[in-house]
């Protein structure tokens, strides 16, 4: 069975890759995470699985609102070359390199090391994971608790990557709010309805993820991505346009110190051997502390894309 | 003790994006960075009394990540605090605003956690978000030319980044562990046959972050972008390009079976070599400079792959020194940039006379980076060649004798003389191109009378950097024992011997550059030469092949 | 177990229908047949391995499915509507 | 040679994206070669260890074939390493096609001089 | 117990059966969405009815009808706003519109 998605996910990475039309590359690239999803979860990741689903609809998202830029600003485009080519030519340009990037996989290929795998690490962590952090999700803990440190790095990455869009992307001093890009008329039509009353649900959901984090697959990734979702659906609906930039991230910085600091206190200086009660709260906290970093981040980077080239 | 060395950083950089208005960051900034330095200058004393570990959360085994400091790493530590005291003191009369203080204090963070760490994975997270934190200061004025540099230089670390990370799956696979120290006693059991190929991907990835050869494509562009802040341009070849050559040092361990240092001693050379004779045919300043950095790697390189007495120590040293020298000459062009209104080596002149302090600074710094006696650059050098091979010997002559050529070209500056009609007519000339300018951002026209009044600040930061060399120079092998621990002494016979070499390669470089290089068409031509992004991505491609080929083939 | 199979077989289908339907909604259309038939491939196996967690799975994957699908609509009918 | 099947579908994917580097025109072809090489390369870290009917390492009564925990935890933090570095590129791709009206390599390396 | 779910579980595989089947056989895009809109959906929902079937009432069967309530609202939708926005954009449906090849 694994084996059939994995020749699915080839296939349609292929495609991903040679699409010309930019709305088939996004098509396509959905389908792509899509199936390496599922290829995550028979790997027993559900974890990986999830962030992937939630990174591949906003990327999705963020693809989309960037494309739609793009189309508005670039005005010089080499036209593709008519079909028939001479041999030479189009040798250069797509044999070669394909030669070459075969010729280097088949040398990796030739090269393989040993497929035994050395599972000491991870008979340890599946050992101790309950003794030293708490929970039922090996992942988590190993997330939240053994490499927190690495947590933090990528935390800071969300938070960089914030700050340079914001840096990156410009926009007017004074923006009203227009309804050009969410298509939806405000007319009471069924979808704009239906949104609505999804909308909680996908609130809710968000937090329920949140909470069991430590026990089920989920965490505070994949609720804030769920959470900043809804803001979108927000978006979808209302083309609302009230969202302050400059009090937002300043919050989401502070969200991220808390989430140092926290950090800090408890794993690198050793209160959870002190504490052990402490252990299911603190992860309760981290996952909620990185659910709103993450909400706030992404509801950032969107309305920063969509107010990104308005004049 | 140590994770406090990167958290810390980070979290002045919150409170001062948080807290603090764009004036009163740069205060808060320079006495946080002073009192970084002296934190790190105590953290190397306790280095050298022996090694410091710490287990993030006191976790059993290698479950947690270690951080460690011995003493290369301690004085990488040390070093990037002193450049970025340095850098912020240098910027302070730049009216920045306190996202650049941000920015730069992240990147410290991340690159002192780069030398402290000993988890591999780690390292990728760390030079993942310092990659991504360059490319902004790289585009930090949004001018057009910085774009396109900051997205190269993005997109390509990145990429090579991917094949690190594909390396480190086969080094857990194979190891169980993701700990330096277990990995490599780990694999030291394990045959030859596998180990090539994780050795290949993880050095692909390290590779380009040091620039070897086929992969430098993105450090012109990066180092050299001519509207991004001095100061970062002068981290980038003081600071960050270190971190690659650090995590090269630490990767070679790593695989015990495999010794590659043939294979890099001929790259580093023959990038030595590319790196001096592109920086040759360039005329922007700040261009030649990247470039002979290009040239100073591939000599720190291949001397870390000589197996002479102390070459390794050499190369350290050069590697501490260059960070001085560049940094110095960086800030330099940055002030002489601003001030005449051009970036172009053919259209600065004079530059003792008008400013005499920059100028002596400059020959310092210049003296130091192409190996003059009583410099800090001719102790490294003497230490690099310090019994080896005949011809290891002359290759790395011949890459010295390019750098003095380079810093031949790069020397006219300071003589000469820079009469009112050129500068009227550069200014003329700056005015008209005023709408395509670098500089629009950070100033309209350069007051005539600019030359009397560089800050005192960046005087004062570019006189003590040139003075640090001389003093490197002069005390070097006690220098060398105080930094890393290692008892060496000068030979003064051989030290002499070095010297008569310099000075014949003085007369020669200066005659060279006369009569061949000054007026070489074939060199202008080469300015141009640019692998472009699919160039740099088919080489990484290419040099993981050879790196495969070598090593599985030819060497045993 | 064979209901998988037949699954995997639907979706291989869908991928062709994406690959040459003919117009770009016909590949939205694909796209979310496909989403469809994931949720149910991981109900089936949740259902066989016996742990309720999976379906967590299923309904974030429906919601996030869902948002990146109407997000392309959404698109696409406001460029073709901007171009006239 | 001992190695398992789906490492080497993990390669493939992996060298096809290094492919599409290779022959990218645009900025945007290169973005997405590394999204996929980002996501082969999750592949094969999950792949680790992998046998049929592995079960996730969650829960109390998960028996001896169960994923290994550690490649979980890294590669969530790889895969928002990645979103983050797409919304980045992304950004940089709009700026450059607005200063640059282009985003095609060849022309922007000549552009970029002006 | 397990025999009756089967049997519900197979019936949900017919619809969808009919479903990939009609994907094929129709020639206008409207027909093909019926597919997505209605087949695929009572196809689906059989299929989950049939596992809870099979795992009698429990926590488990409440996810999976918690998810059938999703479906209910979700794909419906889906067809909607699809059909919605393929009938209101310019070109309509029947060529694929320019989306500029521009600078991959």
């Amino acid at each position: 069975m694994i084996y059939v998605l994995l020749v699915f996910w080839i296939i349609s990475g292929i495609l991903a890759i040679q699409a010309r039309k930019l709305i088939r590359i996004i098509v396509y690239l959905a389908i792509f995470s899509t199936i390496s999803a599922v290829c995550f979860f028979v790997f027993g990741a559900p974890d990986v699985s999830m962030a992937e689903v939630a990174v591949s609809s906003f990327s999705t998202v963020f693809l989309i609102v960037c494309f739609e830029k793009y189309f508005t600003l670039v005005t010089e485009v080499t036209k593709d070359p008519p079909h028939k080519e001479k041999l030479s030519k189009r040798a250069r340009k797509f044999i070669l390199p394909a030669c070459f990037t075969a010729a280097i996989a088949l040398l990796f290929v030739y090269f393989l090391p040993d497929g035994t795998v050395n599972t000491y690490l991870r008979d340890l962590y599946l050992y101790r994971f309950r003794l030293d952090v708490g929970g039922e999700n090996a992942a988590t803990s190993i997330y939240l608790g053994y490499r927190v440190y690495d947590t933090l790095f990528e935390a800071l990455m969300l938070l960089i990557s914030v700050v340079s869009v914001a840096h990156m992307s410009w926009r007017a001093e004074t923006d009203e709010t227009d309804a050009h890009f969410a298509g939806v008329t405000k007319s009471d039509t069924v979808d704009v309805y239906t949104i609505r009353i999804l909308c909680p649900a996908m609130l809710i959901f968000g937090v329920y993820l949140i909470l069991n984090g430590h026990i089920s697959p989920g965490g505070g990734f994949q609720g804030g991505v769920a959470i900043a979702s809804f803001f979108i659906c927000r978006y979808l609906i209302y083309d609302v346009y009230d969202v302050r930039f400059g009090k937002i991230m300043i919050f989401e910085k502070m969200t991220f110190a808390t989430l140092i600091i926290l950090a800090v206190l408890f794993v690198f200086l050793g209160v959870y051997i002190q504490l052990p009660q402490l252990r299911i709260p603190y992860l309760l906290a981290m996952n909620m502390l990185i659910a709103m970093k993450v909400a706030f981040g992404f509801i950032i980077i969107f309305y920063r894309y969509i107010a990104f080239e308005r004049r | 003790m140590l994770p406090y060395f990167v958290i810390a950083p980070i979290l002045i950089a919150i409170f001062l994006y948080a807290f603090s208005s764009n004036k009163a960051a740069k205060t808060i900034a320079i006495l946080a960075q002073f009192i970084l330095t002296a934190f790190s200058i105590r953290l190397f004393f306790q280095a050298r009394e022996g090694e410091l570990i710490t287990n993030i959360g006191n976790y059993e085994s290698i479950m947690g990540i270690i951080l460690r400091a011995d003493t290369i790493s301690a004085v990488f530590v040390a070093l990037t605090a002193i450049s970025f005291l340095i850098a912020a003191l240098y910027s302070y009369s730049e009216n920045e605003g306190k996202l650049f203080w941000f920015l730069i204090f992240i990147w410290q963070g991340l690159l002192i956690g780069i030398f402290l760490t000993r988890d591999l994975f780690n390292i990728f997270v760390l030079v993942e978000v310092a990659a991504v934190v360059v490319a902004v200061l790289i585009m930090y004025n949004r001018d057009n030319r910085s774009m396109y540099d900051g997205m190269f230089y993005l997109m390509t670390g990145i990429i090579a980044m991917q094949f690190y990370l594909f390396g480190l799956g086969y080094v857990y696979r194979l190891t169980g562990a993701l700990d330096m120290e277990v990995a490599a006693q780990v694999l030291s059991e394990i045959d030859r046959s596998s180990q090539i190929l994780p050795y290949a991907l993880i050095i692909t990835g390290i590779g380009l972050k040091c620039a070897i050869l086929p992969l430098f494509s993105w450090l012109p562009k990066a180092h050299g972008s001519p509207s991004a802040p001095t100061c970062v341009s002068a981290l980038l070849s003081g600071v960050h390009i270190k971190s690659g050559i650090y995590l090269y040092m630490r990767v070679q361990p790593l695989f015990p079976a495999i010794d590659a240092s043939e294979f890099f001693l001929v790259v580093g050379i023959i990038t030595g070599i590319t790196g001096f004779v592109l920086a040759m045919s360039q005329s922007d300043i700040k261009l030649l400079l990247a470039y002979s950095t290009i040239s100073q790697v591939g000599l720190i390189m291949a001397s870390l792959s000589i197996s002479g007495e102390y070459a390794q120590v050499g190369a350290l040293y050069q590697a501490f020194n260059h960070s001085l020298f560049k940094a110095s000459l960086f800030m330099c062009a940055g002030i002489l940039s601003k001030v005449y209104g051009t970036r172009n080596v053919d259209d600065i002149r004079g530059v003792i006379r008008r400013f005499p302090v920059i100028g002596a600074a400059m020959i310092m710094a210049i003296l130091g980076i192409t190996g003059a006696p009583l410099f800090n650059g001719s102790i490294s050098k003497y230490f690099i060649m310090y019994g080896t091979t005949w011809y290891v010997t002359w290759l790395l002559m011949i890459v010295n004798l390019g750098t003095i050529i380079v810093f031949v070209r790069f020397s006219t500056m300071l003589f000469g003389r820079y009469d009112d009609v050129k500068e009227d007519s550069a200014l003329l000339r700056r005015m008209q191109k005023m709408d395509t300018d670098v500089h629009r951002r950070d100033e309209t026209v350069a007051p005539r009378n600019y030359s009397e009044s560089v800050p005192k600040n960046k005087q004062f930061v570019i006189i003590v950097l040139g003075l640090v060399c001389l003093a490197g120079g002069i005390f070097g092998s006690q220098f060398i024992t105080f930094l890393w621990g290692i008892e060496v002494s000068v030979e003064t016979a051989g030290y002499l011997e070095k010297v008569a070499i310099f000075a014949g390669s003085v007369a020669v470089g200066i005659l060279l550059y006369r009569y061949v290089v000054a007026k070489n068409v074939l060199l202008r031509k080469l300015r141009g030469i640019d692998f472009g992004f699919r160039g740099t991505c088919a080489a990484l491609g290419g040099f993981f092949a050879a790196v495969l080929i070598v090593l599985g083939f030819f060497a045993k | 177990m064979f209901a998988v199979w037949i699954l995997l077989a639907f979706m291989f289908l869908y991928i062709i229908r994406t690959v040459q339907g003919p117009t770009i909604w016909d590949r939205l259309l694909g796209m979310s047949l496909i989403s469809v038939k994931v949720i149910i491939l991981i109900v089936a196996y949740a259902s066989f391995s016996n742990r309720g967690y999976l379906l967590d799975y299923a309904l974030i994957y429906a919601l996030f499915g869902f948002i990146s699908l109407i997000f392309i609509a959404f698109f696409i009918l406001d460029r073709t509507r901007g171009n006239k | 040679m001992n190695f398992e099947i789906v490492e080497l579908f993990a390669i493939a994917m992996f060298f096809i994206s290094l492919f599409g580097l290779i022959t990218s025109k645009g900025v945007i072809k290169g973005i997405i070669s590394m999204i996929t090489m980002e996501i082969a390369v999750v592949m094969f870290f999950l792949s680790i260890g992998f046998q049929t009917g592995i079960l996730p390492p969650i829960g109390r009564d998960v028996g001896d074939n169960v994923a290994d925990p550690l490649p979980q935890a890294l590669m969530i933090t790889a895969i928002i390493i990645g979103v983050a570095v797409t919304a980045v590129n992304m950004t940089m791709l709009i700026a450059l096609s607005r200063q640059f009206k282009t985003t095609e390599w060849d022309i922007l390396k000549k552009k970029k001089m002006e | 117990m397990e025999l009756l779910g089967n049997i519900v579980i197979v019936i949900g595989l017919v619809f969808m059966a009919f479903g990939a089947l009609g994907l094929y056989k129709f020639k206008d895009f409207y027909l093909r969405l019926l597919v997505l809109a209605k087949i695929d959906t009572v196809g689906a929902i059989t299929f989950m009815v049939g596992i809870i079937i099979r795992h009698g009432f429990s926590f488990f069967s409440l996810k999976v009808l918690l998810i059938i309530v999703l479906f209910l609202i979700l794909n419906p939708l889906t067809a909607h706003i699809i059909a919605r926005a393929a009938y209101l954009s310019i070109e309509g449906i029947d060529e694929e519109s320019d989306d500029g090849t521009g600078g991959r």
